[in-house]
């Protein structure tokens, strides 16, 4: 049995991880860059070791000095969060090599379902749908004009080793198919090191909808429901939220069926997630899975009721697991904001630096994941996320109506962030009627983008404040002042003296 | 005590006629108000103006002068002005903004590239450099033609916030 | 409808009121005495007004300058939260005088409620199981010897208009009657002007097991289980949870049926709460009702999945309750423990002072109801509570180890406090096992005092933290240094000169 | 650079050995220690130490000599112990202890009662003045039976933490 745990990252996942060890009884053992001393994971582990420099290349990322940490600890075994080496297949398997228990899928699984060409294929042979293109890699242009001619414009070429939009290209019409498809493998072969590529069909209006799931080695697959993630900025989730104001129960039973088929088909054990893009006609096609804990499980902890982490280890124990998939159910609704370091106003630009001061949202049905604390400096080498906010409440009005009582509590100086944009989102009527997609952020940008009102009296008062805290700062250092001031230095100097005994 | 203060493109003058404990009297231009205001924690304000409850938050600048402020719906920069600060900005008026011959990176971050050289002429939307931050990339680009007066950092330098990178002539 | 509230409190609960006022889109009216300006609840509130010196008779419980305040902001409504004008008839017809809606029940219904006497008299009517004991007042000695003998010893005497543990006398047997019923009516007389007082059966090893309730004006009366708030200490709450350890479906199920009754024989509107003092044998007689919003209300919302002070308004506003009793079902397990700023070791002596550093528990399972803030002044004119620290988990073990997670991570520097002693309880059999009375606390003592193990390397880093702070600041403050010291104060001070123009 | 510190009833000798950024070497009595110390926020200090991760929590006394010491495990009184310190615990040695004839509040209050008099003789368990912090009272007693030498303190006065308020002879 598991007693010692590693947690191979940092930020607010590692607290998070660490916190449900704690609750298990298990020790843990923190891990941190040179830039991170005084992060709040290393300040929360049991034990915590440096594993190099900055940047996450020499750090988060090497195997070896994790490995090594591991030994030299005692882990029993290594939780690897999200990121990082999360789907890292060779990570996985070192870790059995050196008979440490990795807390995530095997190897295999992760390789698997990590190439999206060969995970498009296992679908489609478990019988999971997935976006109408390609089952193989295509080099030859002549082909690919064949091909796209088959599925239909619009259409997406995607790099097949692919992430993060790059190798990426929407077609509209024929004439561009060319141009496009050279460019993709082009940009492939720079990003990836790997010039394949594949044809998918462009879903207009998506949704991004997932499935968590999990799966114990006995077999065993359960899924918890979806979570809505169509919130994006720069590819990047939001706001997620669960249960899906898109979605009907018929089609939440079937596609939870697909998610442990598609799981099932790759021997999968540990929590995962099934992406699915869902079309505003609730046409749906498998999108990729991820093997690890998501950013956004939370919603789903509150709305099912269970911890993913202690379910996790109790799989990684080889234990059974206890949930039943006809005995779990979505009580209320839960929503979850992610909070960057970043500036709303210039292309969401991360903006690394100290925080001065926080006051943290609290209260009735509020759950708040984080880790910066006050006079913690942000590092730049690393994710923007400070922090994640989850309302509940028995209704999706009442959660949206805490959110937006949260985020108006919630207070960060010193570094920008997005607090104010995701107050602003509470208040358009698509979020509030749940009539969004993908293209949410974009199609509501006006909106977005202006200020909230502070009127006359309101920038009195700001400029007041600035008045008041000038005057009391020259006050502190008038020089008609400064004689006193000077000679009461001495007789301070007199006091500490003889306090202290110098 | 008055001073000028401008909260983005408004200014205003603010004059300090009473004061006893949290308790002010002030003028901001033609407006008088009665104050309660107190330092709740560092550079958090709560004032009280007849009943409403406004919670402020500064963060002050390199100068001394200059803050940010934040009120419940937005946030503003603010600046006191006084005799120097005006000499300068009426300076400033007859020349040209300096800002545009120089690139600055707004945030900290690692130069990942510097595609262009000293002396060299470049064209408008020409990426000049490149800067990460946050597992993000920033292209910073030429906003007209011009050439390339300076390079003041090098690929794999650390660059702080406001740090001039590049001077174009 | 209701628009804007009035919070006549402070504190925690005055801050825990406006929060779902502000999700409900309500203005809010804090108020404040002369020693709260800096509190939380006036930061919090849309509008603030004071209301005299520190002395709550001068402030919180002057009904002249609240109701002033009131009809100052135009509010429309009074939330009481507990403690100060909460159970007060003469303030709840005042607001209905004034036309201004109480949030809370009628004169009438706190009145009854009020005296203990009258209390019995009416829960005996309606068929609620009292404490066997007399219906009406006694003044003559004789008479009390004779229904002493009736009942049988161990026995109580209590102040009919008593509270607070005053006028309160256990007698164990009959030769100590008489002196005790001189003392109780003395006592009875010095602290409430009225030496009426009333005999009841002892109940040994009892539980306290209340039933929370609510009504509307329609007559709908509902129970939303109950709560156990067993350990006490001084006669205060310290930790509560539900369900209760003791309960059974049946047991539940009846007790709630009697205290829907408790209410409907007062014509209660509004949330409030049907104490019974529990045996071990599981017999439960009707203790009091506390007409209003508990301080342990945060684990019925929790477990049931309610908004109580949100059901309050809408009681208020007239609306009929929403909620159907044989919907309702109890979700987990929720347990509260209440953070004091008291001194443990030397009988529980309140603590007030500056806070100079919190940590505050968060992550999944956890609700955090607080109001202090880093360097606030804890004023001594008010109750000793700080915080409401409140977890959740599918089972009572969970539950206990998430608190248990909780407590270790809730640090507060400046005053002293019970979070080491809440630390403690999570680890003794007793309460674990759900196997304690009233008395655990006594019960419990010698491991509750003694100090958790810092063995010598924990203590070497303990000295080693004195030594390097020392270190650094001796090193500020050295005389060799000093000379340099001194030219850069006079260069701080032409730098800052410079800068600022003086 | 060497200090005895005394923590509760323990006495130890600290010497720093080398310092280099938050790497310390040093030495607590003949154990020698290389660790990882810095501090995070105002007062809290994070020590690694052959991989154990301590958090400890400082508050700082009047003296500057003087810190209550938070573990995660419990709290301490701790002292820094220089030649003036010795000096004075050697003098108080062959004294007695001044405490007990003094009657202080352990927190801040405000008096309600002080049912004795300057002159009066009481009997040890005889209340001297009562004191009333956050609703509750706490009632001083006499330990033994002495004389009321002074009073410092009148009914309604407020307190503060550890005043002295009544002097027994």
């Amino acid at each position: 049995m598991i007693r010692k745990v590693l947690v191979a990252n940092r930020g607010e996942i590692a607290v998070r991880v660490m916190r449900s060890c704690r609750e298990l009884g298990l020790m843990t053992v923190g891990v941190f860059s040179e830039a991170d001393r005084k992060a709040m994971h290393v300040r929360y582990a049991d034990e915590a070791y440096c594993i190099g420099p900055a940047p996450s290349r020499e750090s988060y990322l090497n195997i070896d000095n994790i490995i090594e940490v591991a030994k030299k600890s005692g882990t029993d075994a290594i939780h690897p969060g999200y990121g990082f080496l999360s789907e890292n297949a060779a990570f996985s398997d070192r870790c059995k090599q050196e008979g440490i228990i990795f807390i995530g899928p095997t190897a295999h699984s992760i390789a698997t379902m990590g190439d999206k060409i060969t995970a498009r294929q296992t679908m489609t042979k478990a019988g999971v749908p997935v976006v109408p293109g390609t089952t193989e890699k295509i080099t030859d242009e002549k082909m690919s004009m064949k091909i796209a001619g088959e599925i239909g414009y619009p259409l997406m070429i995607k790099a097949s080793a692919g992430g993060g939009g790059k190798g990426m290209r929407l077609v509209r019409e024929a004439h561009e198919m060319l141009p496009s498809f050279r460019t993709a493998k082009s940009e492939a072969l720079n990003a990836f090191g790997d010039d394949s590529v594949y044809i998918e069909k462009y879903i207009e209006s998506p949704h991004h909808i997932e499935f968590q799931i999990l799966a114990d080695r006995q077999g065993n697959v359960i899924h918890l429901f979806e979570r809505e993630c169509s919130i994006q900025r720069r590819h990047q989730k939001v706001i997620e939220e669960t249960p899906s104001p898109l979605m009907t129960p018929e089609l939440r039973d079937e596609m939870g069926k697909f998610a442990i088929a598609a799981a099932k088909a790759v021997n999968y054990e540990g929590a995962g997630t099934i992406e699915f893009i869902v079309s505003d006609a609730r046409d749906y096609y498998f999108l990729e899975m991820n093997t690890r804990l998501q950013v956004e499980h939370p919603i789903t902890e509150r709305v099912v009721g269970v911890d993913l982490v202690k379910e996790q280890i109790n799989i990684a124990n080889g234990l059974p697991l206890t949930l039943k998939q006809d005995e779990l159910q979505q009580n209320g609704h839960s929503i979850q904001c992610r909070i960057y370091a970043e500036d709303t106003d210039h292309n969401f630009m991360p903006q690394p630096g100290t925080v001065t001061h926080i006051t943290v949202p609290l209260g009735l049905g509020v759950r708040y994941d984080g880790y910066v604390y006050e006079g913690y400096e942000i590092p730049m080498y690393y994710d923007p996320l400070i922090s994640k906010l989850i309302t509940w409440a028995k209704t999706r009005p009442e959660a949206i109506a805490r959110m937006r009582r949260a985020l108006y509590e919630y207070k960060i100086t010193g570094v920008k962030t997005n607090i104010k944009f995701l107050e602003k989102i509470m208040d358009i009527p698509d979020f509030i009627n749940g009539n969004y997609n993908t293209h949410f952020i974009e199609k509501n940008n006006d909106r977005l983008t202006v200020s909230k009102v502070c009127g006359t009296e309101c920038e009195d008062m700001a400029m007041v404040a600035c008045f008041i805290d000038y005057l009391d700062k020259i006050e502190k250092i008038q020089p008609q002042k400064f004689t006193e001031e000077f000679a009461s230095t001495w007789k301070d100097f007199g006091r500490k003296r003889s306090v202290l005994r110098l | 005590m008055a001073y000028e203060i401008k909260l983005e493109h408004r200014t205003a003058r603010i004059e300090l006629l009473n004061r006893a404990g949290s308790k002010v009297l002030l003028a901001v231009d033609d407006r008088k108000y009665e104050l309660d205001v107190v330092m709740v924690e560092k550079g958090v304000y709560s004032i009280l103006y007849d009943g409403q409850s406004y919670n402020i938050e500064l963060i002050e600048g390199d100068s001394g002068k200059e803050y940010i402020v934040n009120t419940n719906a937005r946030s503003f920069n603010a600046e006191i002005i006084d005799a120097e600060s005006k000499y300068l900005e009426n300076r400033m008026l007859g020349t040209e903004h300096e800002g545009e011959n120089e690139i600055s990176s707004p945030m900290p971050g690692k130069v990942i590239k510097i595609p262009v050289s000293e002396g060299e002429s470049v064209t408008a939307g020409q990426t000049l450099i490149v800067v990460e931050a946050m597992k993000m990339q920033s292209e910073f680009k030429a906003t007209a033609d011009r050439v390339v007066k300076a390079i003041l950092v090098k690929e794999g330098d650390t660059v702080n916030s406001h740090q001039v990178m590049l001077k174009l002539e």
